[in-house]
């Protein structure tokens, strides 16, 4: 099947092009980076962990949110996300890779990588991490190829794929929620030490994933030549309306903690975002657009009427991700670290270098990405239409 | 030799999942049990007995810091071939000073006495009892001795700063860039951290080895610094310790820092 | 069908894939009536010169073989190892890493390892390495080395006759190598010693005296060709000129006699017919060179070359410009790989150029022999046919891409062409059975007799299965063709596996949508069946 | 045709050839003097009996092992001396007992590593004596 | 019956290569049989493989190439508006040149491959990339592999070489390093064997020579990784030697261990073989007339050599045969009666 990803259209390969191209740009500023050190970002002594951390920690959402088709689908049988189950699987894939990169990128040495399985010290939560996401990246492999490669022979899938199915469900709960351990577990950081982080995280996780899945859904329609079909992207939508409303319930609850309590390591960070500390104001724009972002999309995914026009939920799926984007992407990781342990306040702006690697590892992830669902669309087309498949270009 | 069986025994329950791989990872998995060939019969006369401890600490009597004085943390990042970039940015330290404030968030009031405001102790790893940031590591190349010593295994770490989200107390510097081209003297007796390594204070254990006191405890003219055993109780620091009060940062956050502030 | 009796297919497709209990070479040779061909008759191998002619068939114990027979089947093998690079090399690099193995047709219908083109390689492989290389003549089986046995030399006929030289293998084999070079040399060694089969060389022997496979004499031909001129008037209103041998004609038609004397191929006879006359082509016919199809590729080279020679011979005698060549698919094998080769230089034609568009076939520069769909494609493309697609719309049509065409000249969009301006119902089967990919009729190569109809059937179950899917799925009742073999064989497969399914070549599909000039009203297709909505 | 056929296969054997003969060539056939261990220091000479830590053999074969056990015990278990076979007792340190003795690395250790083309990452960070006075 | 025979042809592969490991550990142990191994019998092996291979790919060439053959997997170049496939059914040379580029270098054709399965009484064709994964990857890390292999061969070393082994060991797995090539080489070989043995019909097909090639290399493998990573050998000593080959003023190496005279052993068996066996599918890809020839056979005459005359029938003859029914049927003839004066020159 992997040949399929092989043949397409002009457009097709102009945006492969376009992606291989960022790859390579990034992949350039990685030997840069190999060679220089991680001087060449702009994390710091303070700010230690930047853009990889973030893209890591927003993408395992991502990956995570896979669940949000399989499991209406083979839990209760919702006949309309028969069809993409396997979208979701294969954005997973996507996702878990990008994060495996974001993470070796960000690694001081990643020639010891290894040591992580050499060497594992089970008391770390980054060893579990490593554990769930290599293994949810298995599980949605073999299920998202085994049953794509099912659906294209037209056989019914092996019996054994069912239980690894199930299990995808609650691995994929667990790949999000011990990522929020990494950062609620740290005795010394107020902004990440609480206990609602890994709902925080799954909330926003399913509110920013199927609003990319509905975003690609409607670019296949428009250029694709796939319909996922209007009851399954407005099955998304709901999804996506309720998760982002008990995201946006849930860091209000944060707020309301830290604001009331008014203690001091807890309310800083947030006083940092939102306001500015000590005249340090560089994420307030950032995250004043993210809120926004997100009320507005709120809005028009709980009207019906705005939800059924496509180019609203396009709008709004697009605000989601933004608005998640920046907010695990900017906003979380590095408060983290403001003020630092001593009280100091540096600020964390990302080097020309990093965000071309960043860019990279995105350009490779949505090159996968494309490949896994051109392989999908292709398949799914000789299936539906099986006639004039052939590609008579002049 | 040992390390292999009890590392092995030390993980094996809970890395079931990672037991398919040493076979292929560690090509070396055998370990070389030839090298000890005969049984240790004598130590050269000229080899010093090491200082050895159950835990070892620090007290700092910071109110005997001047207000100029560098020694400990020259002394200390000339020895261990601290580098200087010259930017807060790609710092390193090991030991440095700092403002009581930022030092003890918890412990000032508007209405503090001067001379303790005014004070600026010297910081540096607290060895802590009970480390997040050996916790948090996963290589264990951070770990900690059964003297309580925090250790950096530099051969064994691989960047990942975990530790340094994790230690609360900024004790821990990260090797953004190469380092060597920055230190104006190498001391040939202790090796350089290669870029892309986490690195702090390490009690001079080098140095205990050898019997010899940590750096900064010797070059401090004013005796400011009081290291030993505190599980000794005979021991200068123990009875300092019992005499007089003392603080530890944040101790809130139950990491058990091993480095005691008298005041 | 005839008159063998041969189970249901849904007993047929019980297949097992399992493994014999011994070991290949230790598996003796079982010919099972439904699974092989009538020897050749004496009279045939005769007439052509060919040795040992004799009354015997496979299944006697005694072949009635001459006494050095050993020694003449060595001697064509080393003959042919120096003669042909393919033949050596291919018996030298195979690693056997049975990427080829699950790609027959023969292996998937029958579970048969012999089936499997590397082990039926391998047959003749062994033989080679005892007789030719100094590892198999050291170390014996060790090697994979054996004796060249009656009972080896029967295997060969057996799996050499069960091969359609249908080079799908070839296509997934990582160094190429062929399995139907291997089989053409394989029944050339047996040529050699009067083992061959009836299918082929008596096709061959008419087509040497006739000029085609069945034997049509020159009137023959000439009736038959006024006789679907009569039917296309019938159909159409429209009084269509059949020129035969006409000496100073533009273009010389050669087309495969089944086109002419089977249905469902005189149908396509009818679409060509149709098409030349609406287009004013002067073109003629010739009973000299009556046959494009050219069952010598399934006997010899030298064969080959023989019956070929007409198709250059006829248009230098008759002066033509050039020459179009019908829809067939070992014809065009041969035509296309062979034929400039053997008989050429065809330097007494001109480059091909359609007087219709002015279009020059720069492919066919050499050869000056250009391929139907490319000339009707050419027309189409430039607007010069009036083509009214509802007319074929009772048809909902695949196509099934013939071998030959396909891994032998890359021709498949040619055909798409005209149908998809010819056809608004098209559904392709299942990519894995299409284009170089695509699956054997199971009767190629001189394996369309009813003596070998278990085999046929099992050999063209792929395909026959991949037709019933886009049956099941889409309704399809049409399988569409560019082979007469296909067309004559296609037909009995389909009754056997996929009953309801009819056998069209794509100019039939063209005849029908074909709105001609002058002619009346269509109320029925070619076959006489009512269009849709009429 | 013919000809051009002759051209490609012996322009294809040529690169065969020349490939699989590389080594044979490229050294213009002046035989190279392997790499003798210089254990001329003055270290050295200063030692009545000649011997390292261990036999020579062993150190040729093993030395990165034994340097990699050393690593580790002395890093990880606190571990700092090393009794040899013969029950001589060393401090396990690279920069200290090996280059105290060896202290004509690029003689003694580069000479081989590069002849056998081994890159040892040791020196990124263990400082070579003789640096220090640059 | 069957089984057995299996079983026999795969532990003879096995007993095979323990001889040469015995004989290895023979020659290992006696001083005048490792001066003829090291240096006469490597001379030898060398030139046998040398000679060999280019007297088997010379052999091969010698044999014409009657027809224009190619396998076409895509398209034809025909019409100018229909698009050609150039390198699955190249026209010209550089399409050729693509097309076995893409054999040679990523094993376009295996790349095709699938499994034919019946499921439920209809065939299904799986897709199956696993023989090319594992294939390509064996076959890519034995040729890295033996580029290492020239900081043996080469002095001073040869400068990409060290660059190659520092990416190679990349990852630092143990002192020293674990080069993934390594892995990787015997992950492709335990697929390979693995698949033969375990796959009925492959095991049916499979002769001693296909499971003895790949025990053969996994042995050189194994023992050059062992030499590497479990017992150290001195490789000054080897370099010497290998250093003497090169200059031809052949050194016999001091103490190497009886490992190392098996990686020898075994890699002389292997070179010396291999121009004798199926291996040598590495220099005839190259000569695969279905893969390197461009399909313009319409369109650029090819000449067969010997194209042997055949009988024929002329057309004269035809004529005569059949002369009165095609005048009755009306159809145009040459002459009107038998007995032509004038005779048909044929060609």
């Amino acid at each position: 099947m992997l040949e399929k990803a092989l043949s397409g259209s002009r457009g097709y390969w102009i945006w492969i092009t376009l992606l291989f191209t960022l790859f390579i740009i990034g992949f350039f500023f990685y030997m840069r980076q190999l060679d220089y050190g991680l001087g060449i970002t702009g994390m710091s002594r303070d700010i230690s962990w930047g853009l990889y951390i973030a893209q890591f920690t927003f993408l395992v959402g991502i990956a995570a949110s896979a669940v949000m088709l399989v499991l209406p689908y083979y839990l209760h049988d919702y006949k309309a996300f028969g069809r993409i189950t396997v979208l979701g699987e294969f954005l997973a894939v996507s996702a878990v890779i990008m994060c495996i990169l974001f993470v070796f990128v960000d690694l001081g040495r990643p020639s010891r990588v290894m040591n992580v399985l050499l060497h594992p010290n089970p008391k770390s939560v980054l060893f579990w991490d490593m554990v769930v996401l290599t293994g949810y990246l298995l599980i949605n492999i073999v299920t998202g190829w085994v049953i794509l490669s099912c659906t294209r022979n037209e056989i019914p899938p092996p019996r054994w794929i069912k239980p690894l199915i199930y299990l995808s469900i609650p691995w994929a709960i667990s790949i999000h929620t011990v990522t929020a351990f990494i950062y609620s577990g740290l005795p010394g950081r107020g902004f990440w030490l609480t206990a609602i982080m890994a709902p925080r995280f799954l909330a926003s996780a399913f509110a920013s994933g199927p609003a990319l899945l509905i975003i690609v859904c409607l670019i296949l329609r428009r250029w694709g030549r796939f319909d996922a079909g209007e009851k399954a992207i407005q099955a998304l939508a709901k999804i996506v309306a309720y998760a982002l409303a008990v995201s946006i319930f849930f860091v209000l609850v944060e707020l309301f903690t830290v604001f009331y309590s008014g203690l001091p390591e807890h309310k800083e960070p947030f006083v940092y975002l939102f306001a500015g500390l000590n005249g340090h104001t560089n994420l307030v724009p950032w995250m004043w657009t993210s809120a926004i972002l997100a009320f507005t999309a709120l809005v028009i995914l709980i009207i019906p009427a705005a939800r059924m026009k496509s180019d609203w939920l396009a709008a709004a799926c697009i605000a989601v991700f933004v608005s998640f984007w920046t907010e695990k992407g900017l906003g979380l990781v590095v408060p983290g670290f403001i003020p630092s342990p001593l009280g100091n306040i540096s600020e964390y702006v990302p080097t020309g270098a990093e965000i071309a690697i960043t860019m990279g590892v995105w350009a490779l992830g949505f090159l996968i990405l494309t490949a896994f669902y051109k392989i999908f669309a292709a398949v799914r087309l000789s299936l539906d239409t099986a006639g004039n498949t052939a590609d008579l270009e002049c | 030799m040992t390390t292999g069986r009890r590392d092995f025994l030390k993980t094996a329950g809970v890395t079931l999942l990672t037991l398919v791989f040493p076979g292929i990872f560690s090509p070396v998995g055998a370990k070389e049990n030839t090298f000890r060939v005969g049984a240790p019969q004598f130590l050269k006369s000229s080899y010093p007995q090491p200082l050895t401890a159950k835990r070892w600490a620090m007290a700092v009597d910071a109110a005997k810091c001047p207000a100029d004085c560098r020694d400990c943390m020259v002394a200390c990042h000339a020895l261990h071939n601290v580098p200087d970039f010259g930017n807060p940015k790609d710092e390193i330290k090991w030991i440095w000073r700092e403002n009581f404030a930022d030092v003890f968030p918890n412990e000032q009031h508007g209405y503090s006495a001067h001379i303790l405001t005014d004070l600026q102790p010297p910081v540096m790893c607290n060895h802590c009892e009970n480390p997040p940031c050996v916790r948090v590591c996963p290589t264990g190349a951070t770990f900690q001795r059964a003297d309580g010593i925090v250790m950096m295994d530099y051969h064994r770490c691989i960047g990942c700063r975990f530790c340094m989200a994790a230690c609360p107390y900024g004790a821990r510097s990260m090797n953004y860039r190469d380092a060597r081209s920055h230190i104006s003297e190498l001391n040939k007796n202790f090796p350089t951290r290669a870029k892309g390594v986490v690195e702090k204070c390490n009690f001079c254990e080098e140095r205990l080895s050898k019997g010899l006191l940590p750096a900064c405890v010797e070059a401090c003219t004013q005796k400011a610094l009081v290291f030993g055993d505190v599980e000794d109780p005979l021991s200068e620091i123990r009875l300092i310790l019992e005499k007089r009060f003392s603080l530890r940062r944040r101790s809130h956050l139950g990491a058990g820092p091993q480095i005691y502030y008298l005041l | 069908m005839s008159s063998l009796k041969i189970s249901q297919p849904d007993e047929l497709i019980r297949i097992s894939y399992e493994t014999p209990k011994t070991a290949w070479m230790d598996t003796p040779t079982v010919f099972r009536p439904g699974t092989w061909s009538y020897a050749a008759a004496p009279k045939n191998l005769s007439y052509l010169g060919l040795p040992n002619p004799r009354q015997w068939q496979p299944s006697d114990e005694d072949w009635k073989l001459p006494d050095n027979w050993r020694q003449i089947i060595i001697d064509g093998m080393k003959e042919r190892l120096e003669k042909y690079r393919s033949f050596r090399l291919f018996m030298d690099i195979c690693v056997r890493c049975g990427a080829c193995a699950d790609k027959c047709h023969f292996y998937i219908g029958t579970g048969d390892p012999k089936n499997m083109p590397v082990l039926r390689a391998e047959l003749i492989r062994s033989v080679y390495r005892r007789y030719f290389t100094t590892v198999g003549r050291c170390f014996g089986a060790l090697a994979g080395a054996r004796d060249l046995t009656i009972d080896v030399l029967k295997e060969w006929f057996y799996y050499f006759y069960q091969c359609t030289e249908c080079r799908r293998c070839s296509v997934f084999c990582p160094y190429g190598i062929d399995q139907a070079e291997i089989t053409m040399i394989g029944r050339e060694l047996l040529n050699l010693v009067g083992c061959n089969i009836n299918w082929v060389i008596e096709p061959v022997a008419n087509c040497y005296r006739t000029g085609n496979h069945l034997g049509i004499q020159p009137g023959g031909i000439k009736d038959m060709l006024e006789f679907l001129a009569e039917d296309i008037f019938d159909r159409t209103g429209v009084k269509v000129n059949v020129p035969i041998n006409k000496k100073g004609a533009d273009i010389l038609f050669v087309a495969p006699s089944g086109d002419y004397f089977a249905d469902p191929g005189t149908y396509t006879c009818m679409g060509y017919l149709m098409l030349f006359h609406e287009i004013g082509l002067d073109y003629t016919f010739s009973t000299y060179a009556s046959e494009g199809g050219n069952f010598g590729l399934f006997a010899s080279h030298d064969l080959m070359k023989s019956i070929n020679y007409k198709i250059y011979a006829e248009p230098r005698r008759l002066g033509v410009r050039w020459i179009l060549g019908g829809e067939c698919g070992h014809m065009w094998r041969v035509v296309h790989q062979y034929m400039d080769t053997m008989n050429g230089p065809a330097d007494f034609l001109e480059e091909p150029v359609s007087p219709i568009t002015g279009t020059l076939f720069e492919n066919a520069r050499s050869t000056k022999m250009v391929h139907i769909t490319e000339f009707t494609a050419d027309l189409i493309r430039n607007g010069k046919l009036n083509l009214d697609p509802r007319r074929n719309d009772h048809i909902k049509l695949t196509f099934h891409d013939s071998c030959n065409p396909a891994r032998a000249m890359g021709l498949f969009e040619e055909p798409r062409y005209i149908i998809r301006n010819t056809c608004n119902n098209f559904y392709e089967m299942a990519e894995d059975t299409i284009r170089e990919k695509t699956f054997c009729c199971g009767a190629g190569a001189g394996l369309g007799n009813d003596e070998n109809i278990e085999m046929r059937m099992r050999g063209g179950m792929p395909r026959a299965m991949a037709v019933r899917d886009v049956v099941k799925k889409h309704g399809v009742n049409r399988l569409g063709c560019i082979c007469a073999i296909d067309r004559a064989t296609l037909t009995t497969l389909m009754d056997y596996w996929v009953p309801g399914v009819n056998v069209m070549g794509v100019h039939e599909l063209l005849g029908n949508a074909l709105v001609m000039k002058g002619e009346n009203e269509r109320t029925t297709d070619l076959r006489g069946e009512p269009l849709e909505g009429c | 045709m013919k000809q051009n056929k002759w051209r490609i296969i012996s322009l294809g054997i040529a690169i065969f050839i020349i490939g699989v003969t590389f080594p044979f060539w490229y050294g213009k056939g002046e035989s190279p003097v392997p790499p003798a261990l210089d254990l001329d220091t003055p270290e050295i000479s200063l030692l009545t009996e000649k011997k390292c830590i261990e036999d020579t053999a062993f150190m040729r074969t093993k030395h990165m092992k034994l340097l990699k056990a050393w690593r580790d015990e002395a890093v990880r278990e606190g571990e700092r001396l090393y009794t040899a076979g013969d029950g001589r007792v060393f401090e396990k340190s690279l920069t200290g007992s090996c280059l105290g003795c060896h202290s004509n690395k690029e003689r003694f250790c580069d000479r081989c590593h590069n002849y056998v083309g081994v890159a040892p990452t040791c020196y990124d960070c263990h400082i070579i004596p003789g640096e220090v006075k640059k | 019956m069957q089984e057995v025979k299996q079983r026999i042809t795969i532990l003879t592969s096995f007993l095979a290569i323990a001889a040469i490991a015995m004989l290895a550990a023979a020659i290992a142990a006696s001083k005048t049989a490792g001066i003829v191994l090291t240096m006469v019998v490597a001379y030898i092996v060398f030139a046998v493989f040398l000679i060999g291979f280019v007297y088997r790919i010379i052999r091969w060439a010698i044999s014409p190439v009657p027809f224009r053959i190619p396998t076409t997997c895509g398209q034809e170049k025909s019409l100018p508006w229909i698009k050609a496939n150039p390198l699955e059914c190249p026209f010209g040379n550089l399409g050729v040149i693509g097309r076995m580029a893409g054999e040679i270098f990523l094993f376009r054709s295996l790349f095709r491959n699938s499994k034919a399965e019946l499921v439920n009484g209809r065939p299904v064709y799986g897709s199956s990339k696993w023989l090319w994964f594992f294939g390509l990857m064996f076959h890519v890390s034995l040729l890295l592999v033996i580029l290492r292999h020239l900081r043996f061969f080469t002095e001073p070393v040869v400068p990409f070489v060290g660059a190659l082994s520092s990416l190679d060991g990349f990852l630092e797995i143990g002192i020293p390093t674990l080069y993934m090539t390594d892995t990787a080489l015997v992950a492709g070989l335990i697929f390979l064997f693995m698949r033969r043995v375990l796959v009925p019909q492959l095991r049916y097909l499979s002769l001693f020579t296909d499971y003895f090639a790949l025990l053969l290399i996994a042995s050189v493998a194994v023992t050059g990784i062992s030499m590497r990573h479990f017992f150290p050998v001195d490789l000054n000593e080897i370099k010497t030697m290998t250093m003497g080959w090169v200059t031809f003023t052949p050194v016999v190496p001091g103490k190497t261990g009886i490992l190392f005279y098996m990686h020898l052993c075994f890699v002389m068996v292997l070179i010396a073989w291999l121009p004798f066996s199926k291996l040598m599918h590495m220099g005839g890809i190259f000569l695969s007339p279905t893969r390197n020839m461009a399909n313009n056979n319409r369109a650029r005459r090819h000449v067969n050599p010997w194209n042997a005359p055949v009988r024929v029938r002329t057309y004269k003859e035809y004529e005569e045969e059949f002369r009165e029914q095609m005048i009755e049927a009306g159809i145009p003839v040459e002459s009107t009666g038998p007995g032509e004066a004038e005779k048909d020159k044929q060609d």
